[in-house]
């Protein structure tokens, strides 16, 4: 079953970014190849040079939602204002609430996060705030009104994978209901796969495609993992066992068996 | 009078019968028609309101649009 | 680039076993939703009952490359006399060598697999040897005529993944020209996609589709992810990083930023 | 004469006109035709061959078909 | 060098709670084992039957300073003042801060967590809080005027060790001046010493005393271990390598050796 | 309880290599921290500049029973000739049996390992082969005659630990009665503490103090973990549990905790 | 008039000439001599001030003791 | 006659009335008295045995002692 937000289907359970292609063709190449659910994006200066347009060109041919994102704020004020920018120039509610509390690991600000989603909330926009593992931040965001939660694998671009899967497990396990993203931190299809095999509802990468050897090519592995990923999860994997049990079974053996 | 765009202080000469409008500012910066938005003194501005905006001396707008993003 | 065993060109890298299903009809749906590039078989005494024939009559159907295991076998002649029924039967000389070296792990006995595979390969048999990830048995089937080689991941039908994935990369490593593939252990799509990753050329496995809730769907996740690890390896994966690095980039930031 | 199949002893009528063949006794087991594989005392016999090998007391045959594998 | 807290000096740097030992002559006899250099206790009701006092006598005898805590408060009030009626009671400025935000896990909340701080820090207490790894939490416990940091390695008395050990050097590595001590979740002796390895003050820990076989055969395991641990990371220990080399040198070598 | 083999009781459960200290000084201040139960000791050509008996006497001082080795044997013939001189050089029946099968990793060869197990057990010598963690081969081993086993954790000298935790696991539970000693690839205390608690006999190690930064300090720390660690096995570990449990009751709480 | 005692509401007769201090309530409970904490309505009292506290209907007495701890 | 000592080739006068032995020969090489193990063409001669090993051309003599090792 597709996954949506609000009311809007999503064609795939993979999210991609847009930054550090090596190439605008490469980007595009991409975005056709995993034919993501929702591709973020950024804000810029804006002249009559038009920098931003020739991006813009790009994204919008492909008709996929957009996720702006307020990358780069330290403050409330400034995710906010980001924010409505944002839903004025994309026409869209949904909005990646990012606020850097640490500039080495660009680890998200658990307290101006809460702060500012209340806030954005209120102002009717569809948060998606990108979070540690913290399961008591996550239960203050969703008093906050948020029904997405974005919590990071990993510092963003490290490509580690997951730094804390049993923390993320007891995310899952307590917001059954809640819309579940891992963002950031993932480096390989098996940690997307890993995520999705967890139950969570859909995985958000950039560096790992754009900077891989083939953008385009990892673009598409990543989609295809994550679809296998989920429907590895509705159809119940086998639970790991200490010991060995034979696949093969040991019924009706030839007779050189009983030479032993 | 002077208007600071995107951080870069410009003079503009004050006209009293038809003060200057931001659809005007924009259209004089070469971005209408550009996929924007814009802010007045912190303001995010509905696409529509642009005319509606009259400047002063010392307003600051932002003109941005999008970017790659992660 | 499909994978090619000795002049036949497999369909996929993922590489499916037959047993333990829980319905004929459910084996039938898994191998339609793999289309695994070999399916493994068994053996069994036969009489006018006829039982081996309703299993051959499913099989027979894909026209999928078989390959015959020598499961059970805890002898030298076990293996062999196992191996001369199988191609008399089947009509192959491929031939899955197994033989028992522990009841509770099922793990290979690497002394007998060497002196087995020596004889198979003086047979003319094309031999996989489901062997330990242990470097200098590797080195010693390969002396033995084996051009291809099956280390386990972890013992039969545990589900645990990759006990010692050090290994299993160093093997890689060292036999760049053999095919290598890991059999046995794997319990979830991500130990798969983390196996093709590493760059071995495919992955068999068996009671992780079998032993599933919907058999189907997970033999269908499981041969998208290894098709997809395939994919991210040949494009390159990024190396992971201690630190973080943002991805979407800094610059002309609107003046809210500065705001600090 | 005794001849054992897959662990069964079972007894057959010598006939020294016409000795049993490995043929005849598959027949007798209804299992000519199915996708099978045999071993006469231990050695396996090329499906072509069956009719060429004559049977006697105390032989041992062993018949197998395909079964699930992992 | 031994450990200080303002100017006391800690005989060791394990510390040692005193909760659920199978029987007080069991306590006794591990804090002997231990030699701990904190003991932490609680407060209870107390009536003319002096339950309370029974349990004073043990611990008072062993002279060692007394880390009150704050266990089972979920408010910011009720830490305060139970941190007060400590004071009082026990004459110490220290206080192990707990204020638990979710009840399953028992993980601390890092929001009220640090409004606390600021609060008994304010009346001159020292506070120990017991954290989440989380690095903005500690940058703001420290700004609350915290010289101690008690991050978790996992959730109190699974005994799972460290559930993210990447988040516990990320945040040695960024306050190496403030005395960082790893605290529940320990249940083995190695987890102690990877701990001390990676450059941390001190271990607390209690339930893998307190519920181990032998309790006090246990205590004196993890006091050796930590000694040893922060031994070893004085002395400098091994980078790991991905390959080998030999500890033997291969110098004149017997003729035997040449016969190759 | 001291571990004996034979008949000599051995001071310790850490056994010491002697090689690749910065000094001879150095390797005597840590085998003096160290006070090791074995010494291993190798063989090299002597002629009057006596350069060998300079190490001898830092050695014999010690008093120390000495475990010659075969290090640097590619063959079995080696092997045998080194155990014969160093039997008659020593005076002791012990031989760590060693026989690289690669020479990157330096991991010993199943194969030869057998071949001359046999033959010294044969001709009266106490063997400990430094083996992989291979179930099938220590069956073989110890049918060879062998009653100690010394899989390794890694390879020599790389300093990762243990590479394969279930592999030894499984060791120690198929063979209670035999002495099994995890032998090279330990980095950190807290790895020799991981082996001990599993309830391995001994530990063997030599990289991980000589190439500490203080080796003395760094000996005398693994001789406590690997103290501490077996009285941790004996003592009973807790079990790791997937959920907390509170370590401080939550009976008679004062009312402040009421005010909820 | 009425105390409540570690949670339990506890009758004292109000004596005007000689009004209950904390003190001799605490000697009443029996708990002088302990190692104890008191708060009288929330607030901590320090061990020497018990007998300057003076008690009135529907005060609150916490008194507690050590506990075992993690 | 030529003796190889630890792979280097020597050479010794041959003395038909009083053969050269091996402990003369260690004594030679000055290594008597050490810490050492001795090698015959390949067997392990016992510490006391040495006088009792006379050498002839083309013998191989090893002499090691213990080193450093892990």
């Amino acid at each position: 079953m597709s996954l949506s937000i609000n009311t809007t289907i999503l064609q795939s359970r993979l999210f991609l970014g847009t930054a550090g292609y090596p190439s605008p063709d490469t980007l595009a190449q991409a975005i056709s190849a995993a034919k993501p659910g929702l591709v973020t994006v950024s804000l810029r200066r804006e002249n009559k040079a038009g920098k931003g347009q020739d991006f813009w060109n790009i994204i919008k041919g492909f008709n996929i939602p957009i996720l702006p994102n307020t990358a780069g704020c330290h403050s409330i004020n400034e995710a906010i204002t980001t924010a409505e920018m944002a839903r004025e120039i994309f026409e869209t509610d949904l909005i990646k609430l990012e606020i850097i509390g640490d500039d080495y690991t660009l680890q998200p600000d658990p307290f101006k996060l809460v702060e500012a989603a209340e806030i954005l909330n209120a102002k009717g926009f569809t948060v998606l705030p990108y979070m540690t593992d913290d399961l008591v931040l996550a239960e203050k965001l969703v008093d906050a009104g948020c029904d997405i939660l974005m919590p990071w694998g990993a510092p963003i671009g490290s490509g580690r994978g997951l730094n804390n899967p049993y923390a993320l497990k007891l995310l899952r396990d307590r917001f059954p209901d809640k819309i579940l993203v891992v963002d950031a931190g993932l480096g390989a299809p098996s940690h997307a796969s890993a995520v999705m095999e967890m139950g969570f509802d859909a995985v958000l990468l950039n560096t790992a495609v754009a900077k891989a050897g083939d953008p385009p090519i990892m673009a598409g592995a990543f989609a295809k993992v994550v679809e296998a990923g989920r429907a590895a999860y509705l159809a119940g994997l086998i639970a790991p066992q200490e010991t060995a049990s034979a696949s093969t079974p040991l019924i009706d053996k030839p007779i050189w068996h009983q030479k032993l | 009078m002077k208007i600071t765009i995107n951080g870069q202080p410009k003079d503009f000469p004050a006209n009293f019968e038809a003060p200057l409008n931001l659809y005007d500012l924009l259209a004089q910066e070469e971005v209408i028609g550009m996929m924007i938005a814009v802010a007045h003194n912190g303001n995010v501005i509905p696409k529509g309101n642009y005319a509606q905006i009259f400047l002063k001396d010392g307003d600051a707008i932002e003109i941005v649009a999008p970017m790659q993003g992660g």
